[in-house]
Parts: C-alpha cells; sequence; structure tokens
C-alpha cells in the first residue's frame, strides 16, 4: 500500500513538475506547480510528517500560490511567445543537469543503505510521547530547542511585508 | 458605417489605452447596456484601473422611441397617452406637465377640485416613484428584503391609482381641461387608509437603514459632485436638492394650485448618496402631507374645467343634447384647435425638472412638442460623479441618480 | 487493507525519496535555466525550494527527528516571505516595463 | 465486518444525506428568505414546494450546457470540479456523534464520522484555503472582464480572511489542547453548576466568545455570502466568477458554496458549541429531543386539522405532523436515543448557524471592497490577535 | 426697435444696452420673454447672460424645423437664472449651423447633441458632436419635417 501510494504520487508529481516547466502560459505552470505541492503534501503524510504536510497545504498551495495566481491574474499577461535564440544554451545545459541528477542519485544509493523501508505508522506514540512528526511533536522542538531561529523569521515575516508594501504600493500623487 | 452619417462629423479620435500616473494598465469596461444595475438599457463605457474608475462615458439611446416625432402626427389629447410612456414610474407628472402646457396655450381655468385632484394624484405618483427607487436603489447596494417592503406599499398605491382611473400604470388620468374621470365614490376611505398607514411604514425604512453601518458606509461620502458642476451639467430634482440648493418648481413657479398646500422643500447638504436618499424619504413625507391636505380639504364642483370646444361633454349630455354630440363627435374625429403659439411650462417631477415646450400651430396637431426629461440632464453628470470611484460606487451614485431609461430617450 | 499480491512491494525504501526529490530539483533548475517569463522562473525556485523540503522531511524520517521538519517549515516562512517580496518585485518590473521577459529586462536603468 | 466495507457503507450514507440535505438547505434558503421579504417562497412542486428542489436538480441536469466561445476550454472545465470537490472532501473528516457506537442488532462498533483525523482541524483549514483556485480559475477561464474582476476580488478576499479564521481557531485549540476535532469535542463536555455548558465559548478561564464572533464573520467571508458576496456581487458584476457558466456547471458552484456554509458551520459546532453534547445536562438534555419533535407535530396537526390556511394544507400538515410524532416517539426508545440524540444536537446547532447565514442574507446590504478589506486587516485582525494573546495569556496562569 | 413690453424688462434691456443690434427681434407672451438673436452672435449673448445677467443654469436647447422657410431652423434655448428662478428663452434662426454653447455652460453638449441627431444642425466648436439617441450609422434626422415617421426603411407601400 504505501509502495504504491509513493509511486502514485511520485509520478504525479513529477509530470505536474515537467509540466510546469514545459507550459508556455504561466497560469498553467502554476495550477501544476499546485499539484506538485498537494501530491509533496501526500508524501510528507507518508514520511509521518503530519504538520509539515498541513502546513504546505496551508501555506504553500494555499497561500502562496493564491498569490501567485493573483499576480498573473492582475497582470493577465498572455502566454509566452516563442524563441529559438536559445537552443545551443538548451544543448549545453541539459547534459550538465542530467550529469547533476546522475551524480546525486549515485552519492544517495552509495551514502544511504537502501533496506530501510519506510512504513507508514511505524513511530511509536503514547500518552507522554507525542507521535513523530505530529504537531505537538513539531511545536515542541520549535518552541524549545529552535525558539531564536523561530523569532527571528517573524522579524523576516515583518520586513517582507514592508518590502512588499513599498515596493507595489502605489505612487501617492 | 461612419459614411453613414449625412454630414462630415469630425470625431473625436478612439481613446487609446492610456497610462496613469502609476503606469498600471488599464481596462475598458463596457456596462450596459444589459446590466442589472443600470436600471434598463443604459451602457456606460467605463475605463478601470484596478477597480478605480478613471473615465466614465454613458450611452444613451437605446431605449429612444421617437415620442416627440409620434407627438407630432397625434391630435392634443391622443399625445396624452403617450407622455405616460415617457417616465413609466411617474407618468402623471407627465400627464400634468403636458396638460398645463396645453393649458396655458388654450389660455383655459381649471376648477378647483380638479387642481386638488391632479395635485393629489401627482404626489401619489411621487410616491409610488420614490419607492420604486428606494426599493432598487438598496438592492443595487446589496440588500434584497428592502425591495419588497417597499413594493408592498407600492401596490396599496397602484390599486389607489386603478380606482380612480381604471388603470394601474399608464392611467392617463391627467388630461387637457381637467382630470379624465371624478373621483369615484368611496375614495376618502381608501386615500385616509394609505395615509394612516403609510408614515409607520417610512419609518420602518428608515429603521432599517439608517442603523445599518453597511449601508451607512456605503452611501455616506459616495457619489459627490459639486454644486456648479451639477447647475452646470443641468442636473435638477433630489440631486440639486441633496446638495442643500432648494430649487423645485412647486415652491419657486408654483403650478395647479401649489401655492395653496403647506410643505417643506426638503434639503440636505452632504451631496452624497445618503443625502439623496434622506432627501428622498423626506420628500415622501411631505407628499403624505400634502395628500392629507388634498383629503381634507378636497373642494366640490366640476372635475373639468367648462369648455366644450376642448373637454369631451359628459356621457349623459352627450345623449340627450344635440349641440354636446356636435362637441364630441368633432373633438374625437379632428380634435380640439389650439392658438398658434410657443410655451414652456416646468414642474418638479420625482426626478426633477421636468417641461415641455410646444409649438402650436393653430391645427388639431402640435407642430413640435419637446419633452426637457430629467432624466437626460441628471444623466450628464454621471461622468464628473462616479470618476474616481471604485465599481461597487458607481452603482451606489448610479442608484441615487434615479433615472428612468425611457424619460432619457424618450 | 486490500490484500496486495505476492511480489509487489509494500513499502519503498527512503532513498527513493531522496532521488525524487533531486529529480525534483534538477526539473526546477531546467525550468529556472530555460524559461523566459519572471513568474515562470520564480515558480520553478518555489520548485526547487519544494524539493529540497522533501529530503528534510526524508532525513527527518530516516533519522527519526523532527527537526528536518521544523527546516522545512523554515524554508517555507522564507518562501512565504520571498513569494511577498518578489511578486511586489514582478508587479514594478511590470508596471515599469509592461513586459515579463526576462530578456527584455535587461536594463538596470529605464 | 471489513473495515473497507463498513467505510464505504457509511461514505454512501452520508453522501446521500449530505447531498440531499445541501438540496434542501436551498428550499429552506428560500423559503426563509421569502417569508422576511413576505412572500411564500417556492410551493408549486409538491407540497409547501417540497419536491423543488427535485425539480431544480432535473432542470439544471437536463439544460443545455452552453460554452462560450472565448473561454479557456480546459480550465473553464476544471474549476467547477475543482470547486466542488474541496469543498466535498472536508465532509469526511467532520465527527458528528460519539464515538465506539454500537449499531443495535449487530456487533459492529464503529465511529459517527467518516475518517478520524489526528490533524482534522487543519486538513480543513488546508483544503478551505484550496477552495479559492475554483473561483478564481472560473473567473479566468471566463474571459470576460466582469468574472475576472470577481476572480481577483475572491483571491484577494479569501487570503485575507483566511487570517483571521485561523487565528480565531487557535484560541479554542489553545484551550483543549489538541487537533483531532473529536477530541475537541470530548474536551467540552459536561457543565459549570449542571447548568451552563462547558463549551467553548463558556469556557473557563477564557470564553471565546470573542473568537467564535470572528470566526463566523471570517466565514461569511470565506464562503461568499452576504455581505461579503462580492465575488459574485449580482449588482456590480452581473454574477461575477460564474457569469459565463450554465447548467450542472453553475450548479456546481452553488453545490460547492452550500457544501462550504455546512462545512464552516460544522467546525463552528465542534470548534465552539460543543459539537454534540447537549444544552442541558443529560437527564433532562436527553428528552428534548422527542419534545421538539413531538411538538413540532403537533403544531402541525393543529394547524393542518383546526386551522388549515391554504387548500391542501388539511392533507400535508397532518402527515407532516404523524411523521414528526413518530420521529419523535422514535427517540423515546432508549437504544435510539443514545445513538442518534448526539446526532440530534449535532444538526440542531448546524441548522441554527446555517440559518444564521440565511437570515443575514435576507438582512444585510453588501459591503464595498475597500471597505471588506480595511474590515479584515484594521478590525478583524488585530481582534483576533489580541483575543489570542489574552487567551493565552490566561491559559498559561490557569495552568500549572 | 424692440417693443416696450420687453424693453420694460431689465435682462432684455440690458441684453440690448451692452450688444445693440444683438437681438432681432422679441416678445413677451404668456408670461415668457423670448429673445430672437442673430447666430451669428449667440455665444456672445449667452456669455454676457450668464456672467453679467447671473443666467447659470440652462434648462434645454432644443430646435423647430420650419421646413420650407429659410432660415429652416430654430434653435431654441431656455435659460433660468437660480437666484430668482426667471426664465428666459433665447431663439437663433439658422441654416444647419451655429456657434456652439458649450463653451459658455457645459451643460449645453447633450442637449447639443441632440439637436444634431434630430435635426441635423451642426455646432462648431462643440467638443463631441456625434449621435446620442440614434445608432451611429442611422441616415438621416428624424425630428424633420420632411422625414417620414415610419422612417426611410420602411414603408406600407412596399408591402
Amino acid at each position: 500500500m504505501d509502495a504504491i501510494l509513493f509511486f502514485l504520487f511520485a509520478t504525479l508529481t513529477v509530470i505536474c513538475a515537467i509540466n510546469m516547466v514545459l507550459q508556455r502560459h504561466p497560469i498553467s505552470s502554476a495550477l501544476s506547480l499546485i499539484g506538485v505541492m498537494g501530491s509533496l503534501a501526500v508524501l510528507y503524510l507518508l514520511l509521518g510528517g503530519e504538520f509539515i504536510a498541513m502546513a504546505q497545504l496551508i501555506v504553500y498551495s494555499g497561500a502562496i500560490m493564491v498569490l501567485f495566481l493573483f499576480v498573473i491574474m492582475l497582470l493577465n499577461s498572455g502566454a509566452e511567445p516563442k524563441r529559438n535564440r536559445h537552443k545551443i544554451l538548451l544543448f549545453l545545459g541539459a547534459p550538465l543537469l542530467v550529469i547533476l541528477l546522475g551524480l546525486v542519485g549515485y552519492f544517495i544509493q552509495t551514502q544511504i543503505p537502501a533496506n530501510e523501508m519506510v512504513k507508514f505508522g511505524s513511530w511509536e506514540s503514547g500518552p507522554g510521547k507525542p507521535a513523530f512528526g505530529s504537531p505537538q511533536n513539531v511545536g515542541m522542538s520549535l518552541f524549545t530547542s529552535y525558539l531564536l531561529p523561530f523569532e527571528i523569521t517573524s522579524v523576516l515575516i515583518l520586513i517582507a511585508i514592508l518590502g512588499a508594501i513599498v515596493l507595489a504600493r502605489k505612487e501617492i500623487d | 458605417m461612419r459614411s453613414a452619417i449625412d454630414y462630415p462629423v469630425e470625431s473625436r479620435p478612439a481613446p487609446e489605452p492610456q497610462e496613469s500616473p502609476s503606469g498600471q494598465r488599464r481596462m475598458t469596461l463596457n456596462m450596459g447596456p444589459q446590466h442589472p444595475s443600470t436600471h434598463g438599457v443604459l451602457r456606460i463605457v467605463i475605463e478601470l484601473e484596478g477597480e478605480t474608475i478613471t473615465r466614465a462615458e454613458p450611452d444613451i439611446g437605446y431605449l429612444h422611441t421617437g415620442i416627440e416625432k409620434q407627438c407630432e402626427t397625434k391630435t392634443w389629447q391622443q399625445v396624452t397617452t403617450l407622455t405616460d410612456r415617457v417616465d413609466y414610474l411617474s407618468n402623471l407628472a407627465n400627464n400634468l406637465c403636458y396638460a398645463l402646457t396645453v393649458e396655458k396655450l388654450l389660455q383655459l381655468e381649471i376648477p378647483e377640485r380638479a387642481q386638488f385632484l391632479r395635485v393629489m394624484m401627482t404626489e401619489f405618483s411621487r410616491i409610488n416613484s420614490h419607492l420604486v427607487w428606494l426599493g432598487t436603489h438598496v438592492l443595487d447596494i446589496g440588500a434584497m428584503s428592502m425591495f419588497f417592503y417597499c413594493f408592498r406599499e407600492r401596490e396599496e398605491l397602484l390599486r389607489i391609482l386603478e380606482f380612480f382611473s381604471g388603470q394601474r400604470m399608464m392611467t392617463s388620468y391627467i388630461r387637457v381641461g381637467g382630470v379624465a374621470l371624478d373621483a369615484p365614490r368611496g375614495w376618502e376611505k381608501m386615500v385616509r387608509k394609505f395615509v394612516e398607514v403609510f408614515p409607520s411604514r417610512v419609518d420602518e425604512y428608515e429603521n432599517l437603514l439608517e442603523k445599518n453601518p453597511i449601508w451607512l458606509n456605503r452611501t455616506k461620502g459616495v457619489g459627490y459632485i459639486s454644486v456648479e458642476d451639477m447647475i452646470e451639467l443641468g442636473v435638477t430634482g433630489p440631486m440639486l436638492r441633496g446638495a442643500g440648493i432648494p430649487m423645485d418648481a412647486r415652491r419657486t413657479e408654483p403650478y395647479s394650485g401649489y401655492e395653496k398646500f403647506d410643505f417643506q422643500v426638503c434639503t440636505h447638504t452632504d451631496n452624497d448618496v445618503y443625502a439623496r436618499y434622506r432627501v428622498r424619504l423626506s420628500e415622501m413625507r411631505e407628499s403624505l402631507k400634502i395628500i392629507k391636505q388634498c383629503l381634507e380639504g378636497m373642494p366640490g364642483g366640476a372635475f373639468q374645467a367648462d369648455a366644450p370646444k376642448v373637454v369631451l361633454p359628459e356621457r349623459e349630455k352627450m345623449k340627450t343634447q344635440m349641440e354636446a354630440l356636435i362637441y364630441h363627435f368633432k373633438i374625437v374625429t379632428e380634435g380640439f384647435r389650439v392658438p398658434k403659439g410657443e410655451v414652456y411650462q416646468a414642474i418638479e417631477s420625482p426626478r426633477g425638472e421636468i417641461a415641455y415646450y410646444i409649438v402650436s400651430d393653430g391645427t388639431s396637431k402640435p407642430y413640435r412638442l419637446h419633452m426637457r426629461t430629467p432624466s437626460f440632464g441628471n444623466l450628464q453628470g454621471l461622468s464628473p460623479m462616479i470618476e474616481g470611484a471604485l465599481i461597487a460606487d458607481t452603482i451606489a451614485a448610479l442608484g441615487s441618480m434615479d433615472f428612468v431609461l425611457g424619460d432619457t430617450d424618450r | 487493507m486490500l490484500p496486495l499480491p505476492p511480489g509487489v512491494p509494500t513499502a519503498v525504501p527512503v532513498t527513493y525519496y531522496l532521488i525524487l526529490s533531486a529529480i525534483l530539483f534538477v526539473i526546477g533548475g531546467a525550468g529556472f535555466l530555460y524559461r523566459k517569463n519572471i513568474i515562470t522562473v520564480f515558480m520553478s525556485i518555489e520548485l526547487m525550494l519544494n524539493a529540497v523540503n522533501l529530503s528534510f522531511v526524508a532525513f527527518a524520517y530516516k533519522f527519526n527527528k523532527a527537526d528536518g521538519h521544523i527546516y522545512s517549515f523554515f524554508v517555507m516562512v522564507v518562501a512565504a516571505a520571498e513569494a511577498a517580496v518578489g511578486l511586489a518585485i514582478i508587479l514594478t518590473v511590470f508596471k515599469n516595463r509592461q513586459t515579463l521577459e526576462i530578456d527584455d529586462v535587461d536594463s538596470m536603468k529605464l | 465486518m471489513d473495515f473497507m466495507i463498513l467505510s464505504l457503507i457509511k461514505l454512501g450514507l452520508v453522501l446521500f444525506i449530505f447531498m440531499t440535505a445541501l438540496a434542501y438547505i436551498q428550499w429552506i434558503e428560500r423559503k426563509v428568505i421569502a417569508h422576511v421579504q413576505l412572500r411564500v417562497g417556492p410551493k408549486r412542486v409538491g407540497p409547501h414546494g417540497l419536491l423543488q428542489p427535485l425539480a431544480d436538480v432535473i432542470k439544471l441536469i437536463t439544460k443545455e450546457g452552453m460554452v462560450p466561445s472565448h473561454v479557456n476550454h480546459v480550465f473553464y472545465y476544471l474549476a467547477p470540479f475543482v470547486a466542488v470537490f474541496f469543498a466535498l472532501i472536508p465532509i469526511s473528516f467532520i465527527p458528528f456523534g460519539q464515538a465506539n457506537v454500537k449499531i443495535p442488532f449487530t456487533d459492529i462498533t464503529t465511529n459517527m464520522e467518516l475518517t478520524d483525523l489526528n490533524i482534522g482541524l487543519l486538513l480543513i483549514l488546508g483544503l478551505s484555503g484550496m477552495g479559492v483556485y475554483g473561483i478564481a480559475l472560473a473567473g479566468w477561464a471566463s474571459n470576460n472582464k466582469y468574472s475576472l474582476i470577481g476572480g481577483l476580488r475572491s483571491s484577494a478576499q479569501m487570503i485575507s480572511y483566511e487570517l483571521p479564521m485561523a487565528l480565531a481557531l487557535v484560541s479554542p485549540l489553545l484551550m483543549l489542547n489538541t487537533v483531532s476535532l473529536r477530541e475537541l469535542v470530548n474536551g467540552q463536555e459536561g457543565f459549570y453548576f449542571n447548568v451552563i455548558p462547558r463549551w467553548t465559548i463558556f469556557l473557563m478561564p477564557a470564553p471565546q466568545i470573542l473568537s467564535f464572533i470572528i470566526f463566523m464573520i471570517a466565514a461569511f467571508a470565506e464562503t461568499n455570502r452576504v455581505p461579503f458576496d462580492l465575488p459574485e456581487a449580482e449588482n456590480e458584476l452581473v454574477a461575477g466568477f460564474h457569469v459565463e457558466y450554465a447548467s450542472m456547471k453553475f450548479a456546481a458552484f452553488f453545490m460547492a458554496e452550500y457544501a462550504n456554509m455546512v462545512t464552516v458551520c460544522s467546525v463552528a459546532t465542534l470548534l465552539f458549541l460543543g459539537g454534540w453534547h447537549p444544552i442541558v445536562v443529560p437527564a433532562i438534555g436527553d428528552w428534548i429531543p422527542a419534545l421538539v419533535h413531538i411538538g413540532g407535530g403537533a403544531i402541525c396537526l393543529y394547524h393542518g386539522l383546526v386551522q388549515p390556511a391554504r387548500k391542501w394544507d388539511n392533507i400535508t400538515l397532518p402527515v407532516f405532523g404523524v411523521a414528526f410524532i413518530g420521529a419523535g416517539l422514535l427517540f423515546c426508545i432508549p437504544i435510539v436515543q443514545q445513538l442518534l440524540a448526539p446526532v440530534f444536537w449535532f444538526t440542531a446547532k448546524l441548522l441554527i448557524l446555517l440559518f444564521v447565514f440565511i437570515w443575514v442574507r435576507a438582512t444585510l446590504p453588501r459591503f464595498r471592497y475597500d471597505q471588506l478589506m480595511r474590515f479584515a486587516w484594521l478590525f478583524m485582525f488585530p481582534l483576533a490577535l489580541v483575543n489570542l494573546l489574552i487567551t493565552g495569556l490566561l491559559v498559561a496562569a490557569t495552568t500549572n | 426697435m424692440l417693443p416696450e413690453t420687453v424693453l420694460s424688462h431689465a435682462d432684455a434691456a440690458a441684453v440690448e444696452a451692452a450688444l445693440p443690434g444683438a437681438v432681432v427681434e422679441a416678445k413677451h407672451e404668456f408670461h415668457e420673454l423670448t429673445l430672437v438673436i442673430d447666430p451669428a452672435r449667440i455665444v456672445e449673448v449667452c456669455a454676457f447672460l450668464k456672467h453679467k445677467q447671473g443666467f447659470d443654469r440652462i434648462s434645454t436647447i432644443t430646435a423647430v424645423d420650419w421646413f420650407p422657410a429659410d432660415p429652416r431652423f430654430e434653435i431654441v434655448y431656455h435659460l433660468q437664472r437660480t437666484k430668482d428662478w426667471f426664465r428666459l428663452r433665447l431663439k437663433a434662426r439658422v441654416n444647419e449651423e451655429i456657434e456652439s454653447a458649450c463653451s459658455v455652460w457645459r451643460g449645453a453638449n447633450w442637449y447639443e447633441r441632440e439637436v444634431f441627431d434630430m435635426f441635423g444642425v451642426k455646432f462648431a466648436n462643440h467638443p463631441d458632436l456625434k449621435r446620442i439617441l440614434m445608432p451611429e450609422d442611422w441616415h438621416g434626422h428624424p425630428l424633420r419635417k420632411d422625414y417620414p415617421v415610419h422612417g426611410y426603411r420602411y414603408s406600407y407601400s412596399n408591402e
């Protein structure tokens, strides 16, 4: 069952990702990206990351991508026109990417033992010990050992809000 | 098809997609002619920047029926039925204005009872028109239920109109020389019932709207247009009174015996959608006051002028007297003649100044009949009112103008 | 549970997740390199961030510690901040130049 | 019994009841609004218009699906499905009764819900955030200026109102210390002094009335209902995002809106109003369902037999009356009472909240776009934050 | 020379005094004052009336077609003073072209467009002279006396 789910959603993810890169219209790309994110959320769930899967849905698919969609619709720009002047770069770059992929795959295969199977629900939980990846578990670490980075991110978000307002604000006449 | 215009007209070049100071692209939106909030077939070409309107140009004429041309082919009393169709929400004001204009040319004396009946019925139609306005305007802003409450009272009003004239909407009640029929038996009871109930209903509307912060937010400070602009562009009626100008022909140039009645010219100084709403609401109360005075002081006597060449004789007389029969025959077949001359008569309709300019060449048909309709003038004030506003404000502002497209296009 | 025929693997190793993450990263990189629309390029970056997130979560599972989740949480926060500022920049660029093509945005000053 | 088969049976049952209920919420809405507006509402199809939803559905299905030629076909067809999909999924996480209920005459025990997720609330939040795609896509794919403005408005509105909504939800979570919907309800069991229920809106140390109100207001905005129905404002944008849709595709948006309404009302019931717990102590509360049904039946009988207002009332109303009384008597049987009383309480609370939605629709005018945004960011958001802060402080002060 | 009944009126006298010769003819009947203006000087008179005499409202502008006569059209202006609500009628007899009053009252815009649409009288210096009520590709000008009531496109004789 785990394997079926994994392969199903892994295929979906890859198809959506490739579609995102290939589509000419930004809206199609954005929707494919949403597909990627939704499938990734399922994969996170398979890996036991309940909280992070939900955060993926709420933050990425529910907020960031809506913002993308909003901007694309606001600008209402059409599909990207076809241009043929970068063919040579395609032939240069594509092998490099394939090489990168091959290298990474090789290292993963060699460095990490492949005998450890992912089993959904294999983590133990009890009354005192919250399940791995559950909101309690993540929240516990977030507010104890990672408190300082957490606070810093809030400052980061504040700065981002200010920056966005300054950049996107209409000029005051 | 531009070449089809008879005269080479130097037309303005088509507006290019303009750059706003902030560089954002503008979008042109055709609001209408089929749009639920333009109350008919008005088309407004709107240029949008985001949701803000940068330019608005009303385009009228989709309901043009050529009434002015038709009038030239009808006899004087046939025209009365056409005037009903101009402003179909306050047809009696049109009837009255036409009758007054022709009577001015004929120099007819109208008996007091007819005048009172005319005033009462016109005020009924003013309340009727304001009710329809209130219901649809509030509906535009998004509240559904108000519409039905307003139409509940309108239904009673229409019943009264039917009782008096036999027709609910196109009454043609006011004719040249008086009114079509005498007040029916038992009219006092019917009118009194309405007069007693209606004030509480107006209070009800007020309660429903004045205590609603959303309604206040949507109307206060919305749809501003400067007083100078209004007077320049020919805006009249409640819109002008909402800006504090007490222009009301009932007071400034009294006609049909309005000088005998005690009523206030309602004004408000805020000059926004809310002010127009206040003005119309208090006008309903004032109209009711006038109706009450008509009810109490209705004089007896004839309901039509003593002018056998103009007014159709009574049925009874026609059947018994030869002379009356001849007059009846002549009036019905060829119509009465109106002496040469030109006359302009303005009255106060629910929407503003309505005026008829009639040129007679002495025959039994008008030579030229021009209608100065309030909606036409008011709509000219649309562009300065909504430029710079949001789409939602446009709807509120449009509603507050209370135009009738039949009135605009004629 | 539905009965599965024998021979069908019931689970996959963690490495599969990591390889998937690598594939996604490469696809994102390709999009970043080859696409010319600013918004698509930006979305490719988001895809790469997602790929990294997946490997974080996979590692968290492997070492049975929530730290990986927290890292990907921080990545999300950064992505959100980045999206806000980045989209604001895109809006401004579009306002000033009326284009979303990266190749057309080649001068520092208008 | 096998878990899968049981789940499928439950799924079929819930889906059937839910879909029928969606259609009848529409009927209720039309009736209620009609009576607010001095009308009678649907009454031609069946007694009191009770078959009107059926007629509507048949009409919408058999209607020709007009597709304008200028639309983006893929997304135009996709949008209604997206909207319905994300509106219907949350139903499967919503518990509507007690856990481990033993079904009479069998030895099956099951939970009164489709799935029990320990992160149910978070998932509902996430999915409700996804619901905007249906609307935004419809607006964009219709290739119509009005619908584009509608889509833009809705995406901005949804993002803005999700914040106060989520913040309002956090406070009860803080007090009950879980995100599982079932445990949230279990935490609200009991009564203070045997009178005041320990629902979150009354729960000490920080009664969540404020966050309940904030949540409900945000829920209105999230479901695009009056006074926040700007994406489809019919007087400004004609019909907004679904102006180019007809037949079943239009009905899909409609269904999604009502399903969303049911979802948010369920969440409000579960989080703030104690879910399926009765409003008074169980000793009395268990008999209220029977009382309500018998009372309603008696009213029906009285109006049908003694004072028939309309022509067919002396036939239809007694039938309803007998049916109601029968249901009421059913509630007197201990087993049924135990099984269905929680469902009754849950449904009753849900219906009251839905009635509030309908009532507001009949009463309030619509906000303007900038006022809506200002209301979200300058009023709701700070208020929710302050509420959260106070709740956090109170909870921290009272625990340990 | 203008009749006494008219000259006793302050506004008519003021126009006559300030712009001698502009008023061609005048009458006062049905309590309405009518001044017939030399069409070449119509804007001059309008500006004088607005700025000096306080006629700040233009109530309506219309035309009358006296078909066989020459000049054929009578352009009729109805003015009103908001101070004392006094109304005044101006007339100008023209053949097909007159100066636009838009520079004096902006509200004259639509009325002049309507006159152009209905009678085909051109208004020089009008900011936006195009048809207002009839469709843009319409033939003819409906309110002219030589225009059939049922239009050119349809006639009963063809049936």
